[in-house]
């Protein structure tokens, strides 16, 4: 027995001296990890265009600190700005460990054709990194250093993580989403969008994309709106005032639901949009914790004043942004059929959109000041 | 064969073994081609497609009624006579070669793209077909429980996404059916492909333990193939979208990475840790059967020797199907022709025996 | 329930009595005694004991004269199987209309305190399981977690006590300042707090020693009034009467003013104590609602012995709390009407038997 | 079947735990947290001529390498609820309620009214009600960013001097959130909270703030502040000293009983307070021989109950005229009296209401010797 033992110790130090032949290990401090990706475009003339690709890349001290530099590589097409980076890096690249992608305005605008195909293609990236539109440069947002971070990039991408609970934000902000949203039909891509203000990163409102390219930006009114009638089952604020001390506020949850309806060529949607949720501070119903018709008087009034913002925004969409940003091309896609060669944004806009809110309020927390 | 009491196939092993002989490399890239042809209705056609190895498993019964203890190669040399039969048999040879090479290049690729781009493909490729011949001069018995552990290893690396059902909505996938007949039938056409390797049952239907319950297992065996196939590919569609799903070469590792993520934080090394078992069982399957082939063929030659004899041919035969572009097109004719070939010698050799039993009697 | 020969002892049967009237809402009993009789709240608790007297002392009289027989058995004698049946029915909706409201209370203080991202339906769930598997068990391991709840509620009261460093006595003065007309209409409120007292009729047939049936009953009883009227007391010691009618619970607002060093907050300490108490409540609630139904007839009760019948009567009371009982206000407006009718029909069915036994005390009564 | 009973229930209940446990948010690890230290409440004035609400709140970040971050972030909304939208917008990581220890509310929002912010307070029963609360001048977010060597976060700082402030100028102990709302809920009760300022010094409780109901009455100095307290609440310490000319003086540590009597005349009310104080000399250079001479004690026990009585008067004046609340809670006695929720306004009963006070001081000890 012990004859077949030997031979299979031989055979795998054999097999592990062939592997290991034609392989030199990396230390740490040589590797050079990419934590954060900008794209950026300058319009040298109304023909040419350039692109400017900073990364912000670890540096890996003895001190064990960590801060990173950017290294920008600039030129006339996406392969050669990535070529003239590759040539002024001093170490290998390790891809796939980048938090964030930040894309310029201008390149936004531009459309975002050319890092798509680059981001499916190349398997070594990380398709979880979260994304965000800049004001400005992105070159500045990543060269930015906040204390106690190793860089911007991983700043960033705990920002927009963290926007989960409030404003209706949801995490449909990453690579993979960009990816799916962008080709699909009846779908359009929305992303965070961020700005410094004051020596620091914001997010300032949402930028909207039709197919590939970015038209609009919002400010955060707007944006909550939007994300309100798009996500499902996202969290934020709603407050009902009065007067500046009289006001009662609830924390909701939103369950959206779409309906579809064709009557020969002219669509119809209605957005049923259901938001359960506790009061968060009531200083409007002297009675609410004991009365249950203040409670449902304040449902019906929340429930209308949150359909007016909501019409409000819809006119909006169909004059000025003119794109179906809520997807809802989508819903008539997967209900009268795919590949029929519509232009939902189109559609959408002319077609007649409903919007149904209904305000529930689930509980008070543990009393109310004002009774 | 040596077909001593103990080392026949029980029921669940022989399940398993047909389902492992199916799937095996197919399902990374079957998503992909199931949503370019029948776009939102992809997973109806993985349905579809199973009528082929329904009907290889129709006519495997009819020939186990008829000989209970002789394989298909034998029933070939009887209804051809020796010559004839030998060089169907030989033609079978080729196909069984052709599938342990195809998905042994296919499987190099894969590695050699997502984990380590450092070894050449030809180390890899000898790695696996020598794991495959030691396994294979087990015999049926081993590959029988290798390929039971595996199977319940491997069952969660298809149905780790399943957290994906929460995120997505069920819009990507509607509308069912709305997409023309055409488009259905042609994806599961494709999908029927990925069936091949469901021949093996007529080489393993004498070692069953008991032979009544055979093709009772066999179908589960096929069942559960159809299901973890139309699993992959709705839930590839459900999460990404039918035009995603297509413009990508491996739209399940793009869902199982984005999905499990939560869990652990890079689950594409243990997906391919999980998959490499499966490609090793699959091939082994082949390798044993074509070694069976060649058994037949040269009958004085050894056992043992012959394992490790025909090591070469397949590495030889995988390599020249190396090279990702041109091996994408030519495997996909070889298929063809090969599925094509099995179609009608499978169907003659039944006709056959038909036309003798009712001529003798 | 194989339990008809478990008989439980005296202790037993106090600890059962004190764990069916002592529920969770005793938590919520401060707000709506004090809206009525404001800083005399305490006074018209203590008051409200009236009415579990009574209820014993028909109970006491009943089991002397048939120590063996509940009164479910005694309906169908004296009225015959179909009323008897359809009273005990009714006796078994007075009960259930308890259900549920102890299930949106145990949740809404759960999700509110210490949980809240969990949705009500998975709590309810929880509660279901834990409840019915403890009824299932049976009676005799329903008196020892009475026991347990017993001492739950000392350890509370003792701690209570330490309120009593922060509030102030000028928060209860003027005592008798609201006059008495007050003070007994609000202890007409609080009877419903004393209600399910009528179970002791379907104990007392299984005490070990029948004598003992009527001191247990009225320590219980004396029990119950000192904890609710401390309870309503040092809420109003602490709060006084406008923050009171501010908060929804007032006991868990007074306990949350004890500042122990040890004990970062008291309140995780507290809402756990209490939740364990409801769900005692509910476990007894679980086997008062199945040993009803079982005596209603015989066929019934090999049926009902399986699991699947509590879970069955889970699923029921999911259903009712999760569709009639959305949020505290609907919950409020039910919980008023249905009490005061369980209260009604329970005091009426008690009055109808034991009238009935005096009447028929000459003749014999026939055997069913 | 009854070999794989428990095997069944075992799946069964691992498939209950799994749906309790799915769709829940992740649990986060505390470096991704950023704890809640202090809470600042102010107000802006909005460019429409509306008000803003404007709350810094300063938390701290544990990180990995043990540096504990203290960050202030400030969120500015039309209501108290809507900040927490607009300050997550800005911050990188989960908002965690529940350990903060100090509410900072300035002038501004005290004059304003402080109803909101006590019922957003009141309300979440994930707040810590045994934090401390104080009135501030300026604006609160100066307080939450001042730096203080030592300290992590100017909070630590801040509290400190709360819970020691009742050893000096007869503070009292209840001046955490959760004895804010009964003193502004009850009947017959008023707030009165320890007044802190920044100055070159550093921060210092410089007197108190008096509210009448729910909005600031006025501020005290420190002299008046300890004349209100010693007449306000029963129990507290501090020091009273007899200024003789310039040179000679002496101070008298005390510790202060208060009783209160009232009765009722036709719709006028009298009140009548007792204090006695029982405390030693601390250092004495007017009275010679204080610890032999038994009359030299009583004499300056007369002089130094003259000097309250005079003090105490010369306060309830400004208290009537000035200010118009009853700072002192007297309508809480009279409410405990003659009966409550009888719609009285006590502020202005008690103003023109007629109180005595009547003084009595008793010496103790008088230290070691005497120079």
């Amino acid at each position: 027995m012990n004859k077949k033992k030997y031979f299979i110790i031989i055979a795998v130090v054999i097999i592990y001296t062939i592997i290991s032949l034609g392989t030199e290990k990396i230390s740490l401090e040589d590797l050079g990890i990419i934590t954060g990706i900008g794209y950026d475009m300058k319009k040298v003339s109304p023909t040419e265009k350039k692109y400017i690709f900073p990364f912000s890349v670890y540096d890996f001290e003895t001190s064990g600190k960590r801060s990173s530099h950017i290294s920008v590589g600039e030129g006339r097409n996406v392969g050669e700005t990535i070529e003239t980076r590759q040539k002024q890096m001093n170490k290998t690249i390790l891809q796939g460990l980048e938090r964030t992608f930040v894309i310029g305005e201008v390149f936004a605008e531009n459309g975002l054709k050319p890092i798509l195909d680059e981001r499916a293609r190349n398997y070594q990236t990380s398709d979880m990194a979260f994304g965000a539109i800049c004001k400005g440069k992105s070159e500045e947002i990543l060269g930015m250093n906040i204390e106690g971070y190793g860089s911007s990039s991983e700043f960033i991408a705990g920002l927009i993580e963290r926007q989960q609970g409030y404003n209706f934000f949801s995490q449909n902000y990453k690579v993979i989403d960009m990816l799916v949203r962008i080709d699909a039909e009846g779908r359009n891509l929305v992303m965070p969008y961020i700005d410094v203000q004051e020596g620091k990163i914001e997010i300032v409102g949402l930028a909207i994309f039709k197919k590939d390219k970015m038209i609009a930006t919002t400010d955060l009114y707007t944006a909550k709106i939007l994300n309100l009638l798009r996500e499902d089952n996202v969290k934020g604020v709603l407050s009902y005032q009065k007067k500046p001390k009289e006001y009662t506020d609830i924390y909701v949850t939103s369950k959206r639901k779409v309906k579809c309806e064709k009557k020969q060529d002219k669509y119809t949607f209605t957005i049923d949009l259901k938001l359960t949720g506790n009061i968060a501070s009531n200083t409007l119903y002297k009675d609410i914790l004991t009365n249950l018709k203040d409670k449902e008087e304040y449902e019906k009034l929340m429930s209308k004043k949150v359909q007016d913002n909501c019409n409000e925004f819809l006119n909006k969409m169909k004059n000025e942004y003119k794109t179906d940003c809520l997807e809802l091309g989508r819903e008539a896609a997967a209900k009268y059929g795919r590949r029929k060669g519509i232009d939902w944004n189109e559609i959408v806009c002319n077609s007649e959109i409903k919007v149904n809110v209904k305000v529930i309020v689930n509980e008070q927390g543990r009393g109310d000041f004002i009774k | 064969m040596n077909k001593a009491e103990n080392n026949l196939l029980t029921n669940s092993e022989v399940v398993f073994i047909i389902f492992g002989s199916m799937v095996g490399v197919g399902i990374l890239a079957l998503p992909a081609s199931a949503a370019a042809t029948a776009h939102e209705d992809g997973w109806i056609t993985a349905i579809i497609g199973s009528v082929y190895p329904l009907y290889l498993i129709g006519i495997c019964a009819y020939f186990a009624k008829k000989f209970p203890n002789d394989n298909i190669l034998v029933i070939s040399q009887k209804c051809f006579g020796r010559i004839l039969g030998t060089i169907l048999n030989f033609i079978l040879l080729t196909f069984f070669v052709f599938l342990c090479a195809s998905i042994a290049t296919n499987y190099t690729n894969i590695i050699r793209t997502f984990i380590q781009g450092f070894l050449p493909s030809y180390i890899l490729i000898a790695l696996i077909f020598f794991v495959c011949a030691y396994t294979s001069t087990k015999g049926l018995k081993t590959i029988g429980k290798v390929s039971v552990v595996i199977f319940f290893t491997t069952v969660i690396i298809y149905f780790s996404p399943i957290g994906a059902l929460k995120s997505a909505s069920l819009l990507n996938v509607r509308p069912v059916i709305k997409s023309n007949i055409k488009d259905i039938f042609q994806g599961s056409l494709k999908t029927m492909f990925s069936y091949s390797g469901i021949e093996t049952i007529f080489f393993i239907y004498p070692c069953a333990k008991d032979k009544k319950k055979f093709i009772k297992s066999s179908l589960m065996g096929l069942f559960i193939a159809v299901i973890v196939y139309t699993w992959v590919i709705f839930i590839s569609i459900y999460y990404l979208g039918a035009d995603i799903a297509e413009k990508n070469y491996w739209p399940f590792l793009l869902v199982t990475e984005s999905v499990t993520v939560s869990i652990v934080n890079n689950f594409r090394y243990i997906f391919m840790f999980l998959w490499t078992l499966t490609v090793f069982k699959i091939v082994s399957n082949n390798y044993f059967i074509s070694k069976v082939i060649m058994q037949d063929l040269f009958k004085k030659v050894n056992f043992k020797v012959l394992c490790y004899g025909m090591v070469p041919i397949f590495i030889y035969g995988s390599l020249r199907l190396d090279g990702f572009v041109e091996s994408g097109l030519i495997e996909e004719k070889l298929t063809n022709y090969y599925v094509i070939f099995i179609l009608t010698f499978i169907t003659i050799l039944a006709l056959i025996t038909l036309i003798k039993e009712g001529w003798k009697r | 329930m194989n339990d008809r020969k478990g008989l439980i002892t005296a202790n037993e049967l106090t600890c059962l009595l004190i764990g069916i009237l002592i529920d969770i809402n005793i938590t919520m009993t401060p707000n709506s005694v004090v809206a009525i009789s404001k800083q005399d709240g305490w006074i018209s608790m203590a008051l409200g004991a009236v009415y579990p007297l009574y209820v014993a002392l028909i109970a006491i009289y009943v089991s002397r004269k048939f120590p063996n027989d509940n009164i479910l058995v005694l309906s169908k004698r004296y009225f015959g199987s179909f009323i008897g049946n359809v009273l005990n029915f009714l006796f078994f909706i007075s009960f259930f209309s308890y259900f549920p409201p102890a299930y949106f209370n145990a949740t809404l203080i759960l999700r509110t305190y210490i949980i809240p991202f969990m949705s009500p339906f998975k709590v309810y769930l929880v509660i279901t399981l834990i409840g019915a598997y403890t009824a299932y068990k049976g009676l005799k391991v329903l008196a020892r977690i009475g026991i347990i709840s017993f001492f739950l509620l000392i350890v509370i009261m003792l701690v209570s006590l330490a309120i009593l460093f922060y509030g102030s006595i000028l928060n209860v003065m003027p005592i008798f300042g609201v006059g008495a007309k007050d003070i007994i209409y609000g202890s007409k409120n609080t009877i419903y707090d004393y209600a399910l007292f009528e179970w002791i009729f379907l104990l007392y047939p299984f005490i070990n020693d029948k004598n003992k049936i009527k001191d247990s009953a009225f320590k219980a009883i004396a029990f119950c009034c000192f904890v609710y009227t401390w309870v309503v007391f040092i809420a109003i010691y602490y709060l006084g009467i406008d923050m009171i009618k501010k908060t929804i619970w007032g006991f868990f607002s007074a306990t949350e003013s004890i500042r122990v060093d040890v004990i970062t907050s008291f309140r995780y300490v507290f809402v756990f104590i209490w939740v364990l108490i409801a769900l005692k409540s509910i476990s007894y609630s679980y086997y008062i609602c199945i040993d009803i139904l079982r005596n209603i007839n015989k066929n019934l009760n090999k049926k009902l012995n399986s699991i699947f019948v509590f879970i069955i009567m889970g699923s029921i009371v999911i259903f009712i709390t999760k569709v009639y009982y959305p949020n505290r206000l609907v919950k409020d407006e039910i919980v008023n009407f249905t009490t005061k009718a369980s209260t009604i029909y329970n005091l009426f069915f008690i009055t109808l038997i034991a009238v009935i036994i005096i009447i028929k005390k000459d003749d014999k009564c026939e055997k069913i | 079947m009854k070999k794989y009973k428990n095997f069944i229930f075992i799946i069964i209940l691992i498939i209950f735990v799994v749906y309790l446990r799915a769709g829940e948010e992740r649990m986060e690890n505390i470096e991704e947290l950023e704890i809640a230290v202090g809470i600042g409440y102010s107000v802006k004035e909005d460019v429409g001529g509306g008000i803003k609400y404007m709350l810094p709140i300063n938390s701290v970040v544990y990180q990995e390498n043990g540096v504990n971050v203290s960050t202030v972030r400030t969120g500015t909304a039309s209501t108290i609820a809507l900040t927490r939208g607009e300050r997550q917008r800005k911050s990188d990581r989960k908002f965690f309620l529940g350990t903060e220890r100090l509410y900072i509310i300035d002038e501004g929002i005290g004059r304003f009214g402080v109803t909101n912010t006590i019922d957003t307070l009141f309300r979440n029963p994930m707040v810590n009600d045994d934090g401390f609360c104080v009135i501030c001048k300026g604006k609160s977010e100066e307080y939450l960013k001042y730096k203080i060597p030592g300290y992590d976060t100017p909070v630590d700082y801040i509290t400190g001097m709360i819970r020691n402030a009742p050893s000096y100028n007869f503070f009292q102990k209840n001046y955490r959130i959760k004895d804010v709302y009964l003193m502004v809920g009850s009947e017959g009760r008023s707030l009165a909270l320890p007044y802190i300022e920044l100055n070159e010094k550093g921060v210092q409780i410089t007197g108190m703030a008096i509210f009448n109901k729910d909005k600031l009455a006025a501020i005290l100095d420190i002299e008046d502040s300890k004349t209100m307290n010693i007449l306000r609440s029963d129990r507290g310490k501090g020091m009273l000293t007899i200024q003789g000319n310039e040179r000679d003086f002496i101070s008298y540590y005390a510790k202060c009983k208060r009783k209160v009597k009232c009765n009722k005349e036709g719709d006028k009310y009298k009140f009548i307070i007792d204090l006695k104080f029982n405390g030693d000399v601390v250092n004495n250079v007017m009275y010679k021989k204080l610890s032999s001479k038994v009359e030299v004690k009583e004499k300056f026990e007369k002089d130094m109950e003259k000097k309250i009585e005079a003090r105490c008067y010369e306060f309830i004046d400004k208290m009537k005229s000035q200010h118009k609340a009853d700072c002192l809670e007297l309508g809480r006695i009279a409410v405990a009296k003659y009966g409550r929720e009888t719609g009285v306004d006590w502020d202005d009963v008690i103003s023109n209401s007629d109180i005595k006070v009547n003084v009595k001081v008793k010496v103790e000890k008088v230290g070691r010797g005497e120079y």
